[in-house]
C-alpha cells in the first residue's frame, strides 16, 4: 500500500463545508504547509477544530472558515492571533467556544465512537450559554446533573510529524505529541505531512516504533513536506519561527496586510515558499523555544 | 517602593498559596505565578510537582527565559494530554490572570463586550478555564487592580466558575469550587469573606484601604485587621535571583 | 483426510474472512485463527495489520512459537490499552474459538451451566466478546463440531451478540452487528442465509451434509449448492510451513 | 518526600471489605509479592478489581474475595485459572463480569472523576442481564440507548513496576503497560512494588522520563521487592515461571492443594520465598514468553 500523495492531491480530496481538524497546539507542530495548500484552494464554507495558531489565524484572514470549534488561538510568545482576532470582531465567526479539555473529551468521543462523554468542565460557565447545543445530562448513577460533551467527528484531519513511511506509519519523536492521535481518530480521513520520509525497516530500529503513536490504518495520506511545519515549530527537529510570526502579525496592522502576506508567502509553490523564509537549512538551524 | 520591591513582595505572598497543598502539580501562567510556583516549590512546600512549562516533570523549577549550560532534572514525561488527566484527577492548583474578574470569582480571559457574536476586544478564548475552575485549586495574579478588571456585575464571558449559586447545576455545591489566592498589584485577597465574600487579606507597601475598593467594582469585605504584605526574607530573594536569573519579573508592571 | 490436511484446508478456507478488508487490524486467537490471519496478510490482503500477540505491530506476521534467529519487524507500539482504541474505532477483525454458538451466532468463553450464580464449568470469563462483537467484524473457529457448541437454545451466556433482534437495544438495528465466517472440524458457514440464519458454505473433504446438520443443534441454511471446501495450493502450504515451522497446527485436533 | 514502606506497611493500610484494584494482566506484571502479603493478613471481605491471572486465584483460593470485578481470569498458556474456577463453581463468589473494555473504561470514568461512560460494549449480552446495576442510558444527541458503564473507583491499587524511586516516580521500561496507569489514577492510594529502587537522578538521563506514565502525586506508597512480580512476569527483566505456575495450578488438583501451596510458598518470608523458588539470579533467567 503507497500512501504518498501530493498537498494537491489531499486538497483535492476535501469538501466545502467540510469538518476539518488540524493538529498541534498554538504554534507547535501545525501542518502549515497543507494549511498553505488549503489556503490556495478555491474551498469554503469549513468547519475547523483545533487548538489554534496561525493555521486558525491564516484561514479565517483568508475567508476559508464558517465555524470554528475552539479553546483558545494564540501563538503563545505572541498571545494575541491578530486575524482571528479580527474575524471575531467583525463578527463574522461562527463559534463554538470550549474548554481545551472539553475539545479533548469530543474528539476522543468521536474516536470510541460514541455521542458524549459526561463531565463536569463547562458547569456553570458561559461555554454552557453560548452554546445552546451543548445538553446537560442526568446521571443514573448520582443525583449531579453533568455536561454531555457532544462528540466532534472530523471529515478530515491534517496533522505534521517528524517522519512516515508511505505506508502511513507516523512518527512524532518530540517532546509533545499534543492531541495528533485523537484527532487521527476522530476523522474519517486524515492526511499527514511529514519532514521525513522513511523506509518501513527504520520503524523495525531499536525503540523507533516507541513513538508511533496510532496505527496505519488511521493515516489516509502521506505527503513528504520538509519543514511543512514552518513557521510553527517541529520539535526536535526545529523550533518556531519568531521572526517570521512577527512579520505575520504585524501584517495585520496594515490595512492590505493579508493581502501582501499572502502574495509573498502563499502565491508560491512551497520550494519557493522555503526560499523566501530563509531556505530550508536556515529552517532547522531554528532554535527550539524556551520557556 | 520600587517595581521590583514590589514584584518581589507579591512573587513571595503568592508563593503561600501552595504551602499546604501536599503533593500536587503547581502551574503558575505568566512570569509571577511561575516565580512563585517555583519559590513555594524551593521553601514551603517540596513535594510539589512542577513541569519546564512543555512537556515534562521536573524535579527543581526551571529558571526563567535562556538558560544557558542549564540541565532540566526531568522527572516524568508530561505531554499536554497528561495534563488532562491531572487536571480530571484534581491533583493541581493553577495561578493564573485573568482579564476580568467579579465579586463571585469568576474569571474570564475570552472576550470583552456585550455582544459575544462580534466582542469588543477578542482574547484568548476561555483556554483550560472552565475545566481548571471545576476540577482544581486556582489562584489569580492581576497587575492591574482596577474597576476594569474587577467589574461591578459579571465578568463578560464566564470563563471561570466561581461562588455563583445562580449558576450551580443541580447536585453540585459551592463546596465544589476552590479559588484561593487573588493577588494584584496592590493587594493580597481570598474569597474567606461571608457568603464566600473577596476579602481582603494584606496591603502591599504603601496601598490605602481606600485605594483598594475604589479600584475594585464591588463592596470587599475588610477584616478587622489587615496586616502588610511582608516583605521577602534574604533567602526568598536569593532564591528569585537564581529563578530569575536574567530580572525578567522586573518588567511585570510595564517598563 | 489427515488432521494435517484437514486443519491446513481450514486454515486456508479461513484466511479467506480477510480477503475484502482493507487496512484492519487481524486477530487470530488461537493456532487456526493466528495462522488464517497470517496466510491472509501474505496472500490474499498485504493490507492487514497484525501484532506479534503482545505489544508490537508488526510489518510480517510472526511464526508461531520458538523463533530463532527470527527478528520481529515492528511498525509501531500497540500495547493492550490501544488495542481498545482500535476496537473502539471499529478497524478490526478478529476470529475466536468460542465454546458455544447459538442460531443466532451468540457465543460464550464465559461459564456452562442454568445458574449463573453457580456455574456447572467455569471458563475463562466474557473476555474481550461483548466489545468485539458490538465493534466491529467476527469470525470464529470451532474445532469440534457438535451439539454441546451449537446449542439448541442460547448459549448458556451471551457474550458475544449475533443477530438476535430481541436483545437489540433501541435504536439499533441488526446491521450494527457484523458476523462473518463460522469455520470448524466439518465446514465453512456463515451468517447469509434467509434472516440472517446460519448457513453452509463449504463442506470439509469426507464430510456429509447429514453429518453437520446432525452436529448442530439448530437448523442449517442449505444453499441449492455446497462446494467442498477446497485443498491448500502449494504456494499456501509453503508459506504455512514458514508461518509454522514447528508443525503445531498438527495438534489442532488433538494429539 | 520518602515513600518508600514495607510490604506489611501497606496491607496495615487496607480495611476490610475494601475496593482493591490489581495491575498488570494475566500472568504478566502483577504484584504477586504484595499479594502473598495480603494473603498473610487477616483482611477479608475484599471486592477485587483485575484482569486477573493467579493474584485473583489466590485470593480465591484464600477466601479474601466477597465480589470479583473481572473480565477474564487467566494464566493464558494454562487458559482455566482452577481456584478462581472452584471458587465460582461452589457459588460462593460475588461476580461483576464485564467485558475488558468495559473495565478499562469504569476504570478511566473514576479516574476522570465522572459517574459513567456511554458505550455500545455489553448491550445485547449477558453481561446486562447479570449485571442489574449496570443502566442503560439515552443520548441527548441521538436516538440510541447506550450503556452507561459506571465508574469503578478503588479505595487502593496494588501495582508493579520495573523502577522507581522514593518520591514515587515509577518507570515501566517493559513493552507494555498494561492498564496501570489507569488503575493508579482510578484508586485513593497507590502501592507500587518495584524491581529496582533507583535514585532521582536516574530519571534525569537520557529518555528514561518518557517511560514513566503517571505522576508521583499518584503513587501512594513503594515498596522495593526485587523479583516482587514472580511467578509473574516483569519484562523485559524476567519472563514468567511456567514450572511455578504448572505446580500451582496441579496443586489445585489435590484435596489439600491450596494448603500445601499456601505453606510452601506463602507462609514465609519473601526472602525465604525467593529462595524457595530457585533464587533471584534463577528468577532473572526465565525467559521471556513466545507466542
Amino acid at each position: 500500500m503507497n500512501k504518498l500523495v501530493g498537498a494537491g492531491d489531499v486538497i483535492a480530496q476535501l469538501r466545502d463545508g467540510m469538518t476539518i481538524g488540524i493538529g498541534g497546539w498554538g504554534p507547535r507542530r501545525k501542518p502549515m504547509a497543507l494549511v498553505r495548500e488549503l489556503l490556495r484552494s478555491p474551498l469554503r464554507d469549513l468547519t475547523v477544530v483545533a487548538y489554534g495558531g496561525a493555521d486558525v489565524g491564516m484561514l479565517c484572514a483568508a475567508g476559508k472558515v464558517r465555524k470554528l470549534i475552539f479553546a483558545f488561538v494564540s501563538l503563545d510568545f505572541i498571545p494575541l492571533e491578530p486575524y482571528f482576532r479580527a474575524a471575531r470582531q467583525s463578527g463574522a465567526l461562527e463559534v463554538m467556544e470550549i474548554d481545551e479539555g472539553l475539545l479533548l473529551l469530543g474528539l476522543k468521543a468521536a474516536a470510541m465512537r460514541i455521542p458524549f462523554i459526561p463531565t463536569r468542565t463547562g458547569l456553570g460557565t458561559d461555554v454552557i450559554k453560548h452554546n445552546p447545543d451543548i445538553r446537560l445530562v442526568d446521571s443514573p448513577y448520582d443525583e449531579r446533573q453533568w455536561l454531555a460533551m457532544p462528540a466532534l467527528p472530523l471529515d478530515a484531519a491534517l496533522l505534521h510529524v517528524d517522519r512516515a513511511d508511505a505506508r502511513g506509519v507516523c512518527q512524532v519523536k518530540g517532546p509533545d505529541l499534543y492531541m495528533d492521535d485523537v484527532f487521527a481518530r476522530a476523522a474519517s480521513r486524515t492526511y499527514v505531512s511529514c519532514d521525513e520520509l522513511v523506509e518501513p525497516q527504520f520503524f523495525e530500529q531499536d525503540e523507533e516504533a516507541r513513538y508511533v503513536f496510532w496505527e496505519r490504518a488511521e493515516t489516509t495520506g502521506v505527503v513528504h513536506l520538509p519543514c511543512g511545519a514552518h513557521p510553527s515549530s517541529c520539535a526536535p527537529l526545529y523550533g518556531f519561527d519568531v521572526k517570521h510570526f512577527r512579520e505575520y502579525t504585524a501584517s495585520a496592522k496594515e490595512a492590505d496586510g493579508w493581502a501582501k502576506y499572502y502574495e509573498r508567502y502563499i502565491a508560491c509553490s512551497e520550494v519557493e515558499y522555503l526560499q523566501r523564509v530563509g531556505g530550508e537549512a536556515a529552517v532547522k538551524k531554528l532554535p527550539l523555544p524556551v520557556f | 517602593m520600587t517595581d521590583t520591591a514590589l514584584v518581589d513582595a507579591i512573587i513571595c505572598a503568592a508563593s503561600e498559596a501552595w504551602r499546604n497543598d501536599g503533593e500536587v502539580l503547581a502551574t503558575g501562567i505568566g512570569i509571577v505565578p511561575r516565580l512563585a510556583a517555583s519559590l513555594a516549590k524551593l521553601t514551603c512546600n517540596p513535594d510539589l510537582m512542577m513541569t519546564d512549562s512543555e512537556a515534562w516533570m521536573v524535579a527543581e523549577p526551571v529558571p526563567l527565559g535562556p538558560r544557558g549550560d542549564y540541565v532540566m532534572r526531568r522527572e516524568s514525561h508530561m505531554g499536554f494530554a497528561r495534563i488532562f488527566d491531572n487536571v480530571w484527577g484534581g491533583k493541581r492548583h493553577a495561578m493564573v490572570g485573568p482579564t476580568q474578574m467579579d465579586r463571585y470569582g469568576q474569571a474570564n480571559i475570552s472576550m470583552i463586550g456585550t455582544d459575544y457574536r462580534k466582542p469588543k476586544v477578542q482574547m484568548l478564548g476561555v483556554r483550560g478555564f472552565p475545566g481548571n475552575s471545576f476540577n482544581h485549586a486556582n489562584s489569580f495574579f492581576i497587575p492591574n487592580h482596577g474597576t476594569k478588571v474587577f467589574v461591578a456585575g459579571e465578568v463578560d464571558m464566564v470563563a471561570s466558575v466561581g461562588y455563583n449559586p445562580a449558576r450551580l447545576a443541580r447536585g453540585w455545591r459551592l463546596d465544589d469550587i476552590d479559588i484561593r489566592l487573588v493577588l494584584t498589584n496592590l493587594c493580597v485577597m481570598d474569597f474567606g469573606g461571608p457568603d464566600h465574600q473577596l476579602q481582603l487579606r494584606s496591603l502591599h507597601a504603601g496601598v490605602t484601604l481606600e485605594q483598594v475598593q475604589q479600584a475594585t467594582g464591588f463592596p470587599l469585605h475588610v477584616p478587622a485587621s489587615v496586616p502588610s504584605t511582608p516583605a521577602p526574607t534574604a533567602e526568598q530573594l536569593a532564591l528569585l535571583a537564581r529563578l530569575d536569573p536574567h530580572g525578567l519579573r522586573a518588567g511585570v508592571f510595564g517598563a
